[in-house]
């Protein structure tokens, strides 16, 4: 009874955009997540790039209606390398007044609203806390608008499934979908299939999503939406030529950390306990289990971290994962690895502090925990991975670092790059370099902490090795023969050793190159983890505007690359930008002792482009 | 000394080459005695037995013999043990530790190994205090033990280490003391052998902190009268067969009964059952003075270990037959080319 | 709105102006109802009642309550609440939190406040999942539980709240259920007046994660067979009276009797003794379909509460008068001048 | 039966020396602590200035006559100021072999050898790993020598008090003792009264150490001591007038504390879990409770900080103590306190790391930990004390900071501080100011996160207030409102503000000053915590040989005081030693971008005064 899904331009007048931001809000039931995923798929599909931005509420379900339930997805994607979700937004979707309420301050003036009017009742206007109803008070002026009943319009398209209405409604995002689909001139056609996948047992839900789809998009085609409510076009971007997916920061860490352990050729042991944002982790690993991959949810955080380490004292990799607060659990844990010497890797999922803080919430600021934060000289090595896709390889060196030089190693992420989706070029598996790792087996002349002499690693010998047995633990062992050791000389002696063993790790690192821009100038921008995308997207904005701005990004937090300071002191500025109050830069210049500047964020979210173009335009200007 | 191969060892061939660091007189010296007999016992692998402890004086337990040891953090060496498992459920993995260990900081690692049933072999030295830090007390201490901490006397209550155990859902718990050298060894064998999650508690002295802690019960004098050798199948007798156990009459409860003439059947006296978590709950908490204290394998009932059906669950996964290729996950889902 | 005295109050007197932010269905709605009831019924003074929790959705208690909140972080909340208690022991101390709070992280807190004894009202809400963080499988889950971490379902065994309460030495463990609106007021009003730690299992239903975990036992149809409602002095009887629950002829176990013409007592009906520990290890792991699940005070049976014995003890250092001169004690033993 | 316990000089030619280092070894069961104590207040009474440093074996009782079970107490004492307790041994006492194996490596080069040769069998010589008697195989030629059967004099000294054999051997140390004090002219009456009030009521045991002590003196009186045997003399030394006693840095922690506490009107919850070397404080406070101090012995030590915020909330003063590897557990909990913003006293002795490590040595390698070691932006305030007497006005310290800002304070000590005792001038408790807690009261317009335009603390409204009733927690709050807020701005600014708060400490402080030397010059050595002993003496010799150098010690770490970057820019070179590899250094350099220089020792003991001094030397001759 639909015709219009049949594929092919649409005859209709089209403004041709280089890049557009867009974002679905509505109530946590509204399926806002999974509108925005399936429109990501069909830009991708249409060759942009893209990136994404997912806002969930703190609450599971909060009461419909309400501002704290406002659950959003925000896709930026056009013709031209895309490196951030979009500082600002040029359509909003909103199902419910508290999604205009809580949206609405993002919006560019001028920007499209497409509003369910449906929704917009006196108690949902009252919920959200409108003393007057924006559609008439005139407080949009500012904006085009396109006012839509969507719950009517949904409930008469699906009417013939035979649907009752609580579940009729829960069509309306497909409704809204088709919508903006026609608005973009997206092809529905990857959800269809979705929705075929997901609703094979539910014939009747499954009409009636496609029906309230393709309702939508019929809507956008019939209706009189000339005028301002011009639809647009955005051409496919110009991408390295490769196979793509869309890929989550999760999954590519998951990918990663099984291929790690298959380049080491260890089964891996994932033991975690879950926490928001980092049980993603967790629950993607679980359903790997045709791999050499084991999962283990634990009794809380200490216990993971300690089963993790067993596995790794008897021969698996050990991999741990949490947020701030249940790292801070796993702290005397990895002395203990530390000390022991033993390979592990330690995820941490960044989200807004102290304490319980904004545990929905993006942040950065857990740096001077991964390289400070333990007692006792205890140096172990830190990165931090950039973006959703990076993580698949940062993943596969925390691994790599781990096993070679048999130490644990903190891997940062964060809450938006656990959540995020961006297109992801497939590698190629093959190119990779394995780390095979030998256990020690020789009798002779063997005791614990025989080491390498390049690497300083020690040896790894497994439990079930026969003539092998021995005793390692938290206690000082003497260099000689790994016994326990209270020497004075010797402690000196293997503190420095260890500290040795973590800098050693930048002999196996390439120089630090320089993203964007000249290795020497005026300004560096020197960012890690997932600044990345704005960095990026301001230098370049301020190299087209003609700026002396370089654009430099960290990987390995510690040890520094070795040639960083050298780097660095070929610019007459440098400036970090973090999403914390300013812990990397602590860090540079301690080492550097070169005055860099921070430029701080901490409000749950990524920096807006103009913040860092803002921010370096006052350092090349001096003002700062 | 690293051992060559598994074959029949002597309780000296456990002995590591690290001198034993106790105070002279402590009951950790016997318990090691023990438990090297039980390894040879039971012709233990060296190279496939891993000692696994967290902290405190029972605690320097892995360093004194010769087999795998991880001398781990403060409490959590259930957790250590059980990933230890998980990885290579070949091992025959120890778990030891003392009552500050295991009950005071470790509390919670220590009932979710139980819980889960990990198979893994638990020893809880209880001397009913902190040895290593100097002789505070612990939360098996009695109420009104004097401490370095507690100078006019403990206010709290103790917790019993068996009764902790059933509560938390072990299938194995089983108690007995440093100096029985006869009986340790057994009861060590029967958790060896346990396919699960085994808890012993062994009353430890600790002459310098809380020495005679046990002596009311296993001084020579009173030994009879005081402790109770359960076995399964046999009567619950105790002060040489001359008293019993039965069920009061009417009651869900134990009493002590004389056992005259007839025998132990005569007076009601009640056979051991080692299967029945009833019967552990009241033997376990049993006391002086109005009852023994029970010794042996008060409980042992057997269900699939944790780590077992870990490891059957993801054979059944792979018996499905997803296929481990990595590229292929990659790719699937949605994808397109570009270029 | 900060109330003025603690004259009556209605049970919307104790809601703060803070919206509810459980998901509509919830059955912590239920429970916070019934908590008002009970701090209403009770004439609580809202300034002297201290809510405390840890994380999860149960946690999110203290902030719907206009009376002190705390809310701290995942699984302590009970060693928080000591502190406050120790404090000030004039205050009411509740601590809220769910089966991951409470017995998967917090199990040592939760087991170490129930063995000392300290005077709080701890509801643990049982929904068997964790929620805050959508829907893993907790310790209480039960076997085979398919959840995002145990996609094949859980292979390790629940713990009972309840069994685990006893096993730590608690003195007092009550249950309940969200929507026994009726009872669970009852049930908190006991826990609130015993001096000491008070444990009450509450079941609730997480409508999103685990719906209808508790229907074969709270459903209409089936609640007369499978509800227990044990009251101290009053026959064990369910089923409308016409079934009951006697001691195991000749054995330490409970079985099911139909209570014929002769009534409870002719078959043998065992009455309710709350102060029988022994009786409540039995009564908290009765489980359908053999049996129906107790409810109410299971185990009541005071002794001085922890901060009771520490403020008396510190009263008695008080009374033999060393002076709290410090300036005095800094000059006892050896000194001398220079100069 | 003696009549030397006369007082009043004895006629025996005395060299004077301006100090000398003792040094006691022997078995733990040897009694050696208590014999170091003892001759620590005879010397104390003598009117020396002196220092201290007992050395435990790990093992509570290790088996006698082993190396790893020898006990040692080591006192510096002269008629000059004293700093340390001395690089080398000028007199050691050795109770058996395994005391002279341990320890014959610190004694000076013809430093005085006192050896009970009655111990000296074949059984200990073998215990002790010696091949050959050093008795007399010549390897003790560079060294003067006092040998005496201890063991046989003492049961002939004891021997009418009819004490067994083994309980007579016990008095072995007094005898030792008794020599010891006469060789330096010491009066035996405070050990003779400590040994009535100890052994009041075992009158035999206590007439054996009374006839031991004496027969150890008469010995030195009647024995042909002279020639090379001379024996000493050591004047008073020139100190402060003043009334003294002895003080571990533990009692003056926990005096300091309960001071603390009345001077803000508090009642103070001490919550603890047992650990080396911090317990020490929990035994001394649990013995004040005729004072308005608890103490909670916890099950572990996040129970136990967790009951000390409880208490803090509650409106007492929560503090609670660990050493390294606990502390680390109490991380997380130490975040609630950071966000929930309650006074918190946090005490840290160290201990050698990492993980178990060296549990009995010290160490002050938790500097990264207390200053950074927390997950999110969570600042804190940090001091340190230097010294044992000032650990009493570092408690009152923490205790002003804690209670004025409404914060956790972290104060490091270290198990050099914790147990080494020093003469402390008993200070006037009535000049100290006050600093009075006001809970807060009124109803108008209150939220609990009002603030102090001040000192930025926030209001403190205890449980049981009427009509104060509301909520804290770990989510982040709304700053003008206390109620839970995911908002992004009011995100940051809260972070900024407890930043702001945090660093505005230092606005009470006093600017930085000079311990000794010039305010600018060549070399500032800067120093923070235990190492105040060995800088001061190596900074005063330097300065005594010509050398422009200044001593620089902080005891206020995080937040610096605010003069301190301008104070070490008046210096053309900034060392930094460290009993870590090198922790405040990087704070420093990354505060003020000076290029301060790390000097780093991490052995379980205090500098010697010579390695500083060389490290300076080289700065100050450009060598590094
Ligand atoms: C995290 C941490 N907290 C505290 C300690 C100090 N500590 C070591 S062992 C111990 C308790 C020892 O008692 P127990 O476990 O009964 O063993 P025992 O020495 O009596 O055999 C304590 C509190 C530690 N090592 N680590
Ligand atoms: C240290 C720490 N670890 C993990 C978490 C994440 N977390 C929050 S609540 C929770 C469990 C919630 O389950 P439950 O206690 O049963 O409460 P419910 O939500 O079911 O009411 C977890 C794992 C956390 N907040 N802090
Ligand atoms: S302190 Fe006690 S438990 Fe520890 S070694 Fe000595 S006697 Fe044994
Ligand atoms: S997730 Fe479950 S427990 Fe949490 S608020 Fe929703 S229904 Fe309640
Ligand atoms: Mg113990
Ligand atoms: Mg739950």
């Amino acid at each position: 009874n639909e015709t219009a899904t049949a594929p092919g331009p649409v005859p209709v007048l089209r403004r041709e955009l280089e890049s557009a931001v867009v974002r679905f809000a509505g109530d946590s039931g509204d399926g806002m997540q999974l509108t925005g995923g399936q429109f990501t798929l069909e830009t991708a599909l249409a060759g942009n790039d893209l990136a994404t931005f997912p806002d969930f509420p703190a609450e599971i379900r909060a009461p419909a209606g309400t501002t704290f339930g406002v659950s959003a997805f925000q896709i930026n994607f056009g013709q031209r390398r895309i490196k951030t979700a979009g500082d600002a937004v040029d359509v909003l979707v909103a199902m419910n007044p508290a999604a205009l309420k809580v949206d609405l301050k993002d919006v560019k003036p001028g920007g499209l609203l497409i509003l369910d009017t449906g929704a917009f009742t006196d108690k949902n206007l009252a919920k959200a806390g409108f003393a007057t109803n924006p559609l008439t008070d005139g407080s949009l002026d500012g904006y085009r608008r396109l006012d839509v009943d969507m719950s009517a319009l949904t409930l008469e398209a699906v009417k013939h499934t035979g649907l009752g209405r609580k579940d009729a409604l829960r069509c309306k995002n497909m409704w809204a979908l088709g919508l903006v689909a026609w608005l973009f001139d997206r092809d529905r056609k990857p959800t269809q299939s979705y929705l075929e996948r997901k609703f094979a047992k539910e014939p009747a839900i499954l009409a009636a999503n496609l029906a309230a789809l393709n309702a939508g998009h019929a809507y956008g085609e019939t209706a009189e939406l000339g005028g301002e409510h011009l639809a647009f076009s955005v051409p496919p971007a110009r991408i390295e030529p490769g196979l793509y997916r869309n890929i989550t920061g999760t999954e590519a860490l998951a990918w990663g950390l099984v291929f790690g352990g298959q380049l080491a050729g260890l089964p891996l042991w994932f033991c975690g306990y879950p926490i928001t944002p980092a049980s993603a982790l967790l629950h993607t690993l679980a359903n790997l289990k045709q791999f050499e991959v084991g999962t283990f949810q634990a009794e809380d955080e200490i216990a993971a971290i300690s089963a993790a380490i067993g596995a790794s004292y008897a021969g698996s990799l050990g991999v741990t994962s949490s947020s701030g607060p249940g790292i801070a659990l796993k702290t005397e844990a990895i002395g203990l690895a530390i000390a022991a010497e033993l390979p592990l890797v330690i995820v941490n999922s960044q989200r807004g502090g102290p304490s319980t803080g904004l545990p929905t919430k993006t942040e950065q600021s857990d740096l001077y925990q991964a390289v400070f934060g333990r007692n006792a000289d205890a140096p172990l090595p830190v990165i931090a991975s950039r973006s959703p896709g990076d993580c698949f390889d940062c993943a596969v060196e925390a691994v790599r670092i781990a096993v070679t030089y048999m130490t644990p190693v903190i891997l940062l992420t964060d809450g938006y790059l656990a959540n995020a989706a961006e297109p992801w070029k497939l590698p190629e598996l093959s190119r990779y370099q394995a780390f095979p790792v030998r256990f020690h087996e020789a009798r002779e002349g063997f005791h614990p902490f025989l080491r390498n002499a390049e690497t300083l690693a020690r040896v790894w010998a497994k439990p079930g090795t026969p003539g092998l047995t021995h005793r390692i633990g938290g206690l000082e062992r003497d260099d000689k023969t790994g016994n326990i050791s209270y020497d004075a000389e010797n402690h000196h002696r293997m503190t420095k050793t260890r500290a040795a063993k973590v800098l050693g790790v930048a002999d196996s690192l390439p120089p630090q190159g320089v993203e964007d821009g000249a290795g020497t100038g005026r300004l560096a921008v020197v960012g890690w983890g997932s600044t990345f995308g704005p960095i990026s997207r301001a230098v370049s904005n301020l190299r087209a505007q003609g700026h002396d701005v370089s654009h430099i990004h960290l990987r390995h937090i510690w040890p520094l690359p070795k040639n960083l300071k050298a780097l660095l002191a070929g610019f007459e500025r440098v400036l970090v930008p973090e999403m914390n109050n300013g812990q990397l830069v602590t860090l540079l210049r301690a080492e550097t002792l070169i005055d860099c500047r921070s430029l701080t964020k901490i409000a749950g979210r990524p920096f807006k482009i103009v913040e860092i173009e803002e921010a370096a335009l006052a350092l090349l200007e001096n003002r700062r | 000394m690293n051992l060559e191969s598994p074959q029949r060892l002597q309780p000296k061939d456990y002995a590591s080459d690290q001198e034993v660091r106790w105070c002279p007189g402590c009951g950790d010296y016997a318990i090691l005695k023990a438990v090297q007999k039980t390894l040879a016992d039971g012709g233990a692998d060296p190279a496939n037995t891993v000692f696994v402890s967290g902290i405190g004086c029972a605690a320097r337990f892995p360093y004194y013999l010769e087999t795998y040891g991880f001398h781990t953090i403060h409490g959590r060496a259930p957790a250590f043990a059980t990933g230890i498992k998980l990885a290579n459920p070949a091992l025959d993995v120890w778990v030891v530790g003392g009552d500050g260990d295991m009950l005071s900081i470790g509390g919670n690692q220590l009932m979710h190994a139980l819980r889960r049933n990990v198979d893994l072999n638990i020893l809880l030295f209880n001397n009913e205090i902190y040895g290593l830090t100097k002789g505070q007390y612990s939360p098996t201490s009695r109420l009104g033990t004097r401490s370095p901490s507690t100078p006019q006397g403990s206010v709290d209550r103790p917790v019993s280490a068996l009764a902790f155990g059933l509560g938390s859902g072990a299938r194995f718990v089983a108690r007995s003391f440093d100096t029985a050298q006869k009986h340790l060894p057994e009861v060590l064998k029967r958790a060896r052998t346990f396919k699960g999650a085994a808890l012993v508690e062994i009353l430890q002295n600790c002459i310098v902190y809380n020495d005679n802690a046990f002596a009311h019960i296993t001084e020579r004098d009173v030994a009879l009268e005081r402790q109770l050798f359960v076995e399964h199948g046999k009567p619950l007798l105790f002060a040489g067969g001359r008293k019993g156990l039965r069920v009061k009459p009417g009651a869900l409860k134990l009493e002590v009964v004389e056992v005259g003439e007839g025998g132990p059947a005569a007076a009601g006296v009640l056979n051991h059952d080692e299967t029945d978590a009833d019967l552990a709950h009241l033997l376990v908490k049993l006391e002086p003075p109005a009852f023994p204290v029970a010794f042996g394998v008060i409980y042992c009932d057997p269900v699939e270990s944790y780590e077992a059906a870990v490891h059957r669950q993801t054979a059944e996964v792979r018996a499905k037959g997803r296929a481990a290729d990595l590229a292929q996950l990659m790719r699937s889902g949605p994808t397109w080319t570009v270029g």
